[in-house]
């Protein structure tokens, strides 16, 4: 049997299930979790995923390890090398492009809001972050986006973020629409802790799966808003020795994911 | 036959005044124009407005130094090394001024600079960016059935300073890799200033023209300037050092032990000082190889 | 493991619809969809509201047989054989219904339906054209001091006829040579249909990559057709049939010489046929070279 | 002494003569004059004329003979290549981003407005012409333009044009800037019969010089309007051996200028 998986393998492989045939992404910079998921997923069950470099432009690279997406060893193996001049209409505008986009946070909220600008005041912040970039955009405009993040803790788990930079479900219920964006959203998060999803109606977060050996206590204490729980929620299936194998053997032979998130 | 576009470094920055709208081109750890950048500080530039790329120690060493008055910030970040530790002390501090603005707002802004129009259409996506950007975002009307817009001011930096891989004297810039924005923001700066590690024929340069992301007719100012895109990487030609990268965010723990990194490796360092001060086997080092790839 | 995206020709066009509007690659008399613009006359399409870029025999043919209601003309020309004579006999007649856009109306249009924004801001240039296309042009609001602008409508095109040199099996589509507006046109159309002379591997696609301008996902069909941008030049493999781009003048004349030429060239021949009646060393002569050059 | 200059050759030469080092022009696709007035430019005064194919993005070929400027050929020899979407914002957008055009029309009229949409009523035209692309830009954005015609007609030379799609000096006077056009607009006409330009304050088409053996009153009768004419102007100087050396030697290797416009 595989070596137990670290944290960055198991939510790349959660997030490699839940990805879909032929569908379309973008992955942005330094998004090692992210990549990995989707060369995971064009292993399994979606060999025609197409994905693009958010800032390279590079179309669908085949290697065996993880490389940044602005790195230009993607060049040689990309199918399309287009420069982000051309990809802006797409990436910026356009609607409904992209069926799914994955990102981290500083904060991520009840209604799946989410924050990489500052903690605080954006005037005078308590942390300054990195800023917003494809964000807002990848949140607004793409079919459905995941929210994948590291640590799992009340200072990142908020009732409202602090600065909204990607918007998810806004206030719950149909305020996203009546914003005026198109249908979409974020559809799961995943943290150490577990995997959240929001309730049909009322948009806020609920606990969808437990990580092995988390209790539902852990996961209300780390988390500084309501969080619905609706019966017992099952333990989330961890990788299979399978996708394990096919992860370290194709998709992250330098063993970045172990290193990286432990 | 032709007039050469060739300037020095410290030439390239002479003309720059204070209070200037700078643009800064690259993409975080990706052709940051760092030799233009020391020489800017080592020039004594001060109240500077900056536009930058995302990016990581361009930008941040600007406003380490104090040549900063106020910044945009698409994405400022050391990624793996954690926070830009300049532009989140000065930030913090509520000294520094930042415009947050997102993908849209910079690529619509600078379209509308490229375009001489005062604005572009955006998206809007409701986020708080208007709230405290009102000069760079504001609603436009829209008609029953049409997405909600938003106006984004057009950016038109008085200055860009870019680096890229190599030109030729009249001004032909190629990039051996992805030119991220630094296409646009040429177009919509004033005057533009590139930097590259090597200067090549014309004949070098009509050899591969699909790489000719910036035309003569673009460019004002090429600067010579091996490895000027380090610490950050120059695609193709070498790779970002990420031993320097951690002294220097180890360096800008605080103002004096920043002062002390900027003296060793800026103020009293010409460009060829500074290569020296890094060394010769570490630059070596960082010559394009899959072996360098952890 | 993979789903190909080849289709026949008659399969590409089965599915458009009457009073469809259609988007025209291509560039006067480069890359001229010409094998799709003949399978689409043979289909008996009618009303079409044409979109095409500037173009020649591809719009001019599908007028010219009566495929079209009404036409957006940027550049409809024969160059150094005159003007396009169907397109000016139906025009001057009042038969077809004409809308003028000018260069801005057209890359604006396009690149508003790109973006799914209901317009673009373009100058205006004082031009007579909104007079006659209010539909695509009218004033916005500007302040003091910044320059006159018009709005132009959204170009959405239901489909869009294209031909490339070489594609693979999944949609990567090459140009091997200018693309013109052919990426512009895709984006913004709803379904997007390509013709090339030749299919390759994936592994002969990657190998210039810079040249994929329509990458998979923005492409719904593939279609192989070899010369099937004949008589006009398909950019490295084969240049125009000047022979016959005078004998379809000249079978232009009116109505009934035309009908002539389409019986023979397009409404009772397959594209095979087709390239027959055309005859071998017609087709072997317009390979690429310097002496085919006048 | 070289062979007698065809009419072409002597349009390219005059043009040529106009041109100053430096500049930056954009040329269409069909226009032979227009490249060799360029190309001979660069061999003589404006070595460093920067010139891009409109169509098809390529800067600065190097051929001895001309070509299409959307011709695949150009792109061996060209310093870049740049792709249509990429150049919209400078051509259709950018206010001087050229310093000059040369244009073609189906009519020019008295205050330098150029046609080439149609001849008669739009809906139910008399002549229908090939339409705009990119002439409304460069006669309203360029700092200049030239029109260059090779007959001199009263179709031609009307008092006002059908169909305005290249803006001139509009209704004359300071009606250009007026209507919130930049500076620029037409600096000289070029026809067999001679060379006109525009009065300094109505901005009306006068008679700059006479071709040779052509006399005052043939340019008056192949003109609709009335042509403003001071004192005597003087003929046109005609190429000179060195011009049309290197024009034929370098430029128009291939004699396309004689065979086209003889």
């Amino acid at each position: 049997m595989a070596a137990h998986p670290s944290l960055g393998e198991t939510l790349a492989v959660l997030l490699a299930r839940d990805i879909a045939d032929g569908e379309k992404v973008i992955i942005g910079t330094n998004s090692d979790i992210q990549l990995a998921a989707c060369n995971l997923a064009r292993r399994l069950q979606a060999p025609r995923l197409w994905w693009i470099s958010g800032p390279g432009g590079m179309v669908n690279p085949t290697r065996d390890h993880l490389l940044s997406t602005a790195d230009y060893e993607n060049v040689e193996s990309a199918e399309s090398w287009m420069d982000l001049p051309v990809m802006i209409d797409f990436i910026d505008w356009k609607v409904h492009f992209f069926d799914f986009a994955i990102l981290s946070a500083l904060q991520v909220d009840r209604f799946g809001n989410i924050n990489t600008v500052v903690v605080g005041d954006q005037r005078k912040p308590r942390v300054r972050g990195p800023g917003t970039v494809g964000i807002s955009a990848l949140c607004g405009l793409a079919k459905r986006f995941y929210v994948c993040l590291t640590r799992h803790d009340r200072s990142a788990f908020v009732p409202r973020v602090d600065f909204l930079c990607g918007p998810g479900h806004m206030e719950g219920g149909d305020s996203r629409e009546r914003m005026g964006l198109p249908p979409g959203g974020p559809r799961l998060v995943l943290s150490p802790l577990g995997v959240f999803d929001f309730a049909p109606d009322s948009k806020a977060m609920r606990v969808k799966s437990i990580s092995p050996g988390v209790s539902l206590e852990q996961i209300r204490d780390a988390t500084a808003f309501d969080i619905v729980v609706e019966g017992t929620p099952p333990v989330t299936t961890m990788p299979t020795d399978h996708e394990l194998e096919l992860l370290r053997k194709h998709v992250d032979r330098r063993g970045d994911l172990r290193r990286k998130f432990p | 036959m032709t007039k050469s576009k060739i300037v020095s470094v410290d030439e390239a920055v002479a003309e720059i005044p204070d209070g200037a709208k700078v643009a800064l081109g690259g993409w975080i750890f990706n052709s940051q124009p760092m030799a233009l950048v020391r020489a800017l500080i080592r020039k004594g530039a001060r109240d500077l407005h900056l536009i930058p790329a995302p990016g990581s120690i361009a930008p941040d060493m600007l406003i380490g130094a104090g040549c900063v008055a106020s910044t945009v910030c698409v994405f400022i970040s050391f990624e793996q090394f954690g926070l830009a530790p300049n532009f989140r002390r000065h930030a913090e501090s509520g000294a520094l001024k930042v415009y947050d603005l997102d993908g849209p707002g910079i690529a619509g802004g600078l379209r509308a600079g490229i375009c001489d129009l005062p604005y572009m259409p955006v998206p809007d996506l409701g986020t708080d960016l208007p709230k405290f950007a009102p000069e760079h975002y504001w609603p436009l009307p829209s008609k029953p059935g049409e997405r909600k817009m938003l106006a984004v001011a057009a950016v038109k930096p008085d200055v860009c300073l870019l680096h890229a891989q190599q030109a030729d004297e009249h001004g032909n810039v190629q990039h051996l890799g992805p030119p991220f924005f630094d296409a646009m923001i040429a177009q919509a700066s004033r005057r533009v200033i590139v930097s590259v590690d090597r200067i090549v024929s014309t004949d070098t340069i009509r050899r591969s023209n699909h790489l000719t992301k910036l035309p003569s007719a673009m460019v004002d100012a090429i600067v010579e300037a091996p490895f000027g895109a380090h610490p950050t990487t120059s695609p193709s030609l070498y790779r970002s050092d990420e031993a320097h990268l951690k002294e220097y965010v180890k360096s800008s723990a605080g103002a004096e032990a920043f002062s002390f990194y900027l003296d060793r490796y800026v103020r009293n360092a010409s460009s060829s000082a500074y290569l020296d001060a890094i060394g010769g086997s570490r630059l070596a080092a960082l010559a394009v190889s899959e072996t360098n790839l952890k």
